[in-house]
Order: C-alpha cells, then sequence, then structure tokens
C-alpha cells in the first residue's frame, strides 16, 4: 500500500484492534478473577443458597 | 514521616480506583466543556483554534473545581480525618500527601488528554504541546490552592458550592499565566518562557502556601 | 403460555450463566472468523475509492463502529425498559454490560473518523451534525458509566441508570434536530458526507461482513460482560454472607489466633 | 504517665456544657466518664484528644517525654473513620500507618477483636457492630498508653463486650491508661467515675438555662 494516506489508515485499524482487544482483555481478565474469587469463597465454606439445595438433593 | 505520607497518598489512590472517585468524573467534565463550548460559539473552526488553549484552560480550572470539595469531606464525614489529625507526622506533610494524590488522578490526568482534546478545537500540535505543558506546569496550582478552600468547607454539608466561589479568585493568576504561555507558543507577541517560568513559580508558591494554610484550615474546622 | 415461560426460565440468571458458557466459545469463534474474512474483503479485494483512494478501507470500521454505538444505545433502553416494566435482574445486567461497550465503539467512530477527516478534510474535527451527535452520545454513555459506578446498590444503581438511559432516548432526537438546525446555519456551503456518492458492490461486500462480524463481537463482549456482572454480584453477596457468618465463627478463629 | 486535668470547662458556640471539672489518671488506670445526653462526653474526649480548645482549665500530661499528649494517644471515636472500599486489614494498615509507634500487625489486632477472619472483607461489607471492632483493633496496631474511647461498647454484643472488657484489663496491666465516654458498665474492675453532670452549670448561672435544655 503506496498511499500517503497509510499512516492514517493503519492506525485507525490499530486503534480499533486497541480498543477491541481491550474490551475483549477486560472481559477474560474479569471473568478469571470473578471465579477466583468465587473459588475462594467456597474455600472458606461460603455457597449460596440454592447451591446448598443442589447438593442436598 | 514518609511512610505515613506514602500510605495516604497510596490509600487515596486505592480509593480513586475502586470507587471512580473525583478523578474520573474530573475527566469526563472536561470533555463536555470542552464539547458544549462550541455549541455557545458556533462551529467556526478559525474562531476556535484562536481560544483554543483559553478555552482548555478555563475548562481545566472547572474540572478540578469540581473534584475538590471532596479531597477533605469524605475523611470528616467517616472520621478518618481523626487519624490524620492525630498522626505523629505532621498535618503538613499529610495534606500534601492528599494533594498529590489528588494532583494524580485529577490534574496530571487532565494535562495528559488535554491534547487530544485541543483535536476537537482545532489546535495547531504546538499549541497542543504547550497546552499540555502548561497545564502539567499549572494544574498543581489549582490542586494546592483549591485544597485551602476544601479544607475550610470540609465541615460543612454542601462544600462544593461555597469552595467554587472561594477559591476561584485565588486561582486567577494561575490562569492568565497559564494561558498567555500556552498562547505565546503559538506565535503571539511575547516569548514562551517568560509567562511558563512565572506559572511555574506562581505552582511553588501555592503548593506552600496551599499546604500551610489548607492544614491550618483543617486544623480549625474539622 | 408456554413460550413465554420458557423465556422466562432462560431469564434466569443461573440458566443464563449456563447458556453464557456453552454459547460464548461459538459466538467467539463466529466473530473472530468474521472478522478475519472481513478484513481479508476489505484490504486485499475493495478496491480504492475514485474519490478518496485508500483512506475508504477506514469506512470499513467506521461505519461498522458508528452502527454499534447506536445498537448497543438501543439495547440498552430495551433494558431499561425490563428493568423499569418487569423489575427483572437480568435487564439490569444487560444494562450494565452494554455500556462500555457501546462507549468504545462509540470512540472508535469518533477517532477514526476524525483520522480520516484529516487527510480527506484536511482537519481532525469538524463541528458538523452527524459528529457532533455521534460526541454527544459519546459524552451520554460517560454520563450513565458514572453514574453505575457512583450508586453502590446494584438495584437502585439499576433503575437510576434506567431512567437516564430513557431520557437520553426521548432526548436524543432532539438533540439530532437541535445540532442539524445549528450546523446548518454556521457551517459553510461544503457539506462534507460520511458515506460518499454512491456505494459500489465491491465496497458494499466488505462493509456488510464488517458490520456483521462486529455485531457477533459486540454480542460476544455483551454475553461476556453480563456473566461476568452476574458472577460479580454473587461474589458480592457471598461476600455480605461470610460478614454475617463472621460473628458465629469469631470464636473459634480468634482463639487459634491467640 | 500522668494526666491530669484541673478546672477544666467546655463551651460549645453560646452554652457553656460544663465547668470546674478536675480529675487525674495514672498509668494503670482507667477513668469512666458518665453523664445524660448532651452532657458534654464527647466534648471532653475531644478535648483530651486535642480536638477541641477548652474554654478553661489545663490538661497537663507527665512523663511521655518530647511527645505531646496527641502522639500518645489513641483516640476511637463514634465515627469509626473506615473506608467501605478497603478491606479491614487495608484500613488497619493505613490506621497504623498513621498513628506510628507499630505495635500489632493488622492481622494480629483483627485477631484479638476475633475478627481475624475478616482481613480480606471489604468494610462496607462488615455489620455495625463488626466495624466498630473494627475500629477498636485499631488500639492494637499502635503503641499508645493513652486510650480515648466515645461510647466503645455501642452496637457490640454481649462476648464482644466481654472480650473488649479482657483486652482493656490486660491494657492496664501493661501500665495504660483508659478513659471512655459511656452510658453501659464497661466491665473492668477498679476503674474511676467521673459524672459530668455534677458539673453542669446550676440554672441560675448565665448560659446555664441553656445547658439545661440539651
Amino acid at each position: 500500500m503506496s498511499d500517503p494516506h497509510a499512516g492514517f489508515i493503519i492506525a485507525s485499524y490499530a486503534l480499533t484492534g486497541l480498543v477491541v482487544g481491550g474490551l475483549v482483555l477486560r472481559a477474560v481478565v474479569e471473568h478469571r478473577a470473578l471465579r477466583r474469587a468465587l473459588e475462594q469463597l467456597e474455600a472458606r465454606g461460603v455457597r449460596r443458597r440454592s447451591a446448598r439445595q443442589e447438593t442436598a438433593r | 514521616m514518609t511512610r505515613a505520607f506514602l500510605a495516604l497518598v497510596l490509600r487515596d489512590l486505592r480509593l480513586a480506583a475502586r470507587v471512580g472517585g473525583s478523578g474520573a468524573m474530573g475527566l469526563v467534565f472536561f470533555l463536555m466543556l470542552v464539547a458544549v463550548v462550541p455549541f455557545a460559539l458556533g462551529p467556526d473552526l478559525n474562531l476556535l483554534a484562536r481560544i483554543g488553549p483559553a478555552l482548555l484552560w478555563f475548562s481545566a480550572v472547572l474540572a478540578t473545581l469540581i473534584g475538590l470539595d471532596r479531597l477533605f469531606q469524605t475523611d470528616v464525614e467517616d472520621g478518618a480525618i481523626d487519624l490524620i489529625l492525630s498522626s505523629d507526622t505532621p498535618l503538613e506533610v499529610l495534606v500534601a500527601a492528599k494533594g498529590v494524590a489528588h494532583w494524580l488522578t485529577t490534574g496530571l490526568p487532565l494535562a495528559l488528554l488535554a491534547p487530544l482534546f485541543g483535536l476537537l478545537l482545532a489546535l495547531t500540535p504546538g499549541a497542543m504541546l504547550a497546552v499540555a505543558a502548561t497545564l502539567v506546569v499549572g494544574t498543581p496550582a489549582l490542586t494546592f490552592i483549591g485544597a485551602v478552600g476544601a479544607a475550610l468547607t470540609a465541615s460543612l454539608g454542601r462544600g462544593g458550592l461555597l469552595l467554587a466561589i472561594l477559591v476561584m479568585p485565588l486561582m486567577v493568576p494561575t490562569l492568565i499565566f497559564g494561558v498567555s504561555a500556552a498562547n505565546a507558543a503559538t506565535g503571539g507577541t511575547i516569548a514562551f518562557l517568560t509567562p511558563f517560568l512565572i506559572l511555574a513559580a506562581l505552582s511553588l508558591v501555592a503548593i506552600v502556601i496551599g499546604i500551610f494554610a489548607a492544614a491550618a484550615a483543617l486544623r480549625q474546622s474539622a | 403460555m408456554p413460550r413465554l415461560s420458557s423465556l422466562w426460565n432462560l431469564a434466569n440468571p443461573t440458566r443464563f450463566l449456563g447458556l453464557a458458557d456453552r454459547l460464548l466459545p461459538w459466538l467467539a469463534a463466529l466473530a473472530a472468523a468474521l472478522l478475519a474474512v472481513g478484513l481479508y474483503l476489505s484490504f486485499f479485494v475493495a478496491p480504492p475509492d475514485y474519490q478518496q483512494g485508500e483512506t475508504v478501507r477506514i469506512m470499513f470500521i467506521h461505519v461498522p463502529a458508528a452502527w454499534l454505538g447506536l445498537f448497543m444505545y438501543v439495547m440498552m433502553s430495551a433494558s431499561a425498559l425490563g428493568t423499569l416494566v418487569w423489575r427483572h435482574p437480568l435487564a439490569d445486567v444487560a444494562q450494565k454490560a452494554a455500556a462500555p461497550i457501546g462507549a468504545a465503539f462509540t470512540f472508535v467512530c469518533l477517532v477514526t473518523g476524525s483520522l480520516w477527516g484529516k487527510p480527506m478534510w484536511g482537519t481532525w474535527w469538524v463541528w458538523d451534525a452527524r459528529l457532533t451527535s455521534v460526541l454527544v452520545l459519546f459524552l451520554m454513555y460517560l454520563g450513565i458509566m458514572a453514574l453505575w459506578r457512583a450508586v453502590d446498590d446494584p438495584g437502585r444503581a439499576a433503575r437510576a441508570v434506567a431512567v437516564l438511559t430513557l431520557v437520553g432516548v426521548v432526548n436524543i432526537p432532539i438533540i439530532k434536530f437541535s445540532v442539524d438546525w445549528w450546523s446548518t446555519l454556521h457551517q459553510p456551503a461544503a457539506v462534507f458526507r460520511i458515506d460518499g456518492p454512491t456505494i459500489h458492490p465491491s465496497m458494499l461486500w466488505p462493509l456488510l461482513v464488517m458490520a456483521l462480524a462486529f455485531t457477533v463481537l459486540a454480542v460476544a463482549l455483551h454475553v461476556a460482560g453480563m456473566r461476568n456482572e452476574i458472577l460479580r454480584r454473587r461474589v458480592r453477596s457471598l461476600w455480605l454472607m461470610e460478614a454475617e457468618r463472621l460473628d458465629a465463627g469469631a470464636e473459634t478463629a480468634a482463639g487459634a489466633a491467640r | 504517665m500522668r494526666i491530669s486535668v484541673e478546672g477544666l470547662a467546655c463551651r460549645r458556640g453560646e452554652r457553656l456544657l460544663f465547668r470546674d471539672l478536675s480529675f487525674s489518671l495514672a498509668s494503670g488506670e482507667a477513668l469512666v466518664v458518665t453523664g445524660r445526653n448532651g452532657a458534654g462526653k464527647s466534648s471532653l474526649i475531644a478535648m483530651l484528644a486535642g480536638r477541641l480548645a477548652p474554654a478553661a482549665g489545663a490538661i497537663r500530661a507527665e512523663g511521655i517525654g518530647e511527645a505531646t499528649l496527641a502522639e500518645v494517644t489513641n483516640h476511637v471515636g463514634h465515627k469509626e473513620g473506615l473506608k467501605a472500599a478497603l478491606t479491614a486489614e487495608e484500613n488497619l494498615a493505613f490506621a497504623g500507618a498513621m498513628l506510628g509507634r507499630p505495635r500489632l500487625s493488622p492481622r494480629e489486632a483483627l485477631a484479638r477483636v476475633g475478627l481475624a477472619r475478616a482481613a480480606d472483607l471489604p468494610a462496607g461489607y462488615l455489620s455495625a457492630g463488626q466495624r466498630r471492632r473494627v475500629a477498636l483493633a485499631r488500639l492494637f496496631v499502635s503503641r499508645r498508653p493513652l486510650w480515648l474511647l466515645d461510647e466503645p461498647t455501642s452496637a457490640l454484643d454481649a462476648a464482644s463486650q466481654v472480650r473488649l472488657a479482657e483486652v482493656m484489663q490486660g491494657h492496664l496491666a501493661e501500665g495504660g491508661l483508659i478513659i471512655a465516654a459511656t452510658h453501659a458498665p464497661l466491665g473492668l474492675e477498679g476503674t474511676k467515675t467521673l459524672s459530668i453532670d455534677a458539673h453542669v452549670p446550676s440554672v441560675d448561672l448565665p448560659g446555664g438555662a441553656e445547658g439545661e435544655r440539651a
């Protein structure tokens, strides 16, 4: 691409990639952290009422 | 002493990150001001480019103001001020810590984002750089002048508006030299460095006076 | 009505979590595949525009981003109705998860528009009706996100945000109208159009594929965001339960610590 | 150390809350301040903490060397000073950094009040009683001999009150001083008591009528 405006095009795609990548990364990192927090709570012996019912059944 | 200083800075940064304190809100407000003023002035890019630096500085002053009223008020409300006041570290050091944390979450991001907002006002790259530089140097003055007002109104229920009325006049010199330095860089009649150095000096003076005055005010009112 | 009840079942957070876990890999894969095709089309198949040259390629992300910025707001408004009318917890969650995604795409739209405008118009930004409306939309997203953060209790926050979102919906046409009026009054005669004269099929296809790819991506992100939000509330309520339980276990814990 | 108070008077705004208040307290002694609502218990505590200037009289401290009274005082007021977004441990670590003279780690301090398991919980999730106990745990993060407690037992259940009494007894045994304003008995042995009501100006004095109204 020998266009004089290649810089602008590349910048557009790079920025979009950055923002979308950031959104994906945020979702994944948050999900891991929350799963870890739930496991930690489980290890402390805290469970939801419905979850306790399920195991009782 | 440094331990207490760092602990307070760290706590305030942590709170800002978890609660999303005044810092993020100030930034959004800054963007809104920059976006709304052209509606009043009309979409003439030449006009906007000419008054751009002044507009950014004015918005920065207002954006700093809206976050400041909570600077000490939250600590007074929940009683954490008792801890700060009964510390064996001098109160001045702790006030400085609060100011530094506030500047890091409000003033600095404001200055760093100003060039981006400058795009909306069709500023030249040189002008954007000048505005960012003057804001980096000038916003500490705004923060610490505001800290005095924040300390004075800390124990009042609705300090926000009062705070603005109290400290706006005190911010005038900073605004004048900030804008004139930014304008000088974009081809004014005076050199850039003169107003810029005066701005830096004003900032240093404001930091010192602000710290001692805010500490004195806190001892009285909180 | 069996269909309604099954829909209601789906709206049960626990069921939603199960569904999201199963659905997300497929959505992600589909989005990735569509993106790959879309990028290939927009870079190697679509010809340069005879007026805009290569910069027309920015349109292939700019237009879908604009579409999604609006789409997420519509999504949020529908969820806001769900919150206010049916008081459904999943609607709260859908509302909250949509805001940052919509804001991000609106931001992409603004910046890519700016990057397109510089070479084409010679300026980063014009206070043109269309651009300005999108900027106002972005500001509204920011306000909504700020309100979410400001209120502690999720249920209360959801209702407050729902009101704000719906007021925003009413306001959007008014804003659009007033901005149109405002800028035609001042804007010089040379009005630039974002969408160019006519769209040739060789450009329409990449655009459509990219729009679809972005939409699937946004839906995937939204589902993932909703899943995270449900988990976050679960963690929050479990911590609250744990705090209640603390007193019961206090004696033994303190005894062990001594 | 020894703290002596002579002829203390407190004025808040236009009205005189109390006057001619004197007492002295030495290491290992505790003082319980009683009085009806609005008599000025909290104001007395605030004066001792250095947060309020006395209208008359003097507060003297001996045997604390270079330090001021405020620097050897650990004050737990009726506002807890906890940040809801920070965990109990972070809150106590901050208190420790402010107060200086480190003693126990935040986790150890929490164990002393029976909240070891609450260390990782944000303070916002805790109940009123638990928050109170986290605030009281502040007494252990710093080595400060004078404890000033304003209604320490409020929101505490019976078990926690007993634990608090034990902890205070231990502090006295180590040579500490405690001044507590309270309605409820603390369960401490051999404490001095001071009733503020006896020092409230009577009706015929100027300002006295205002004082009665409280």
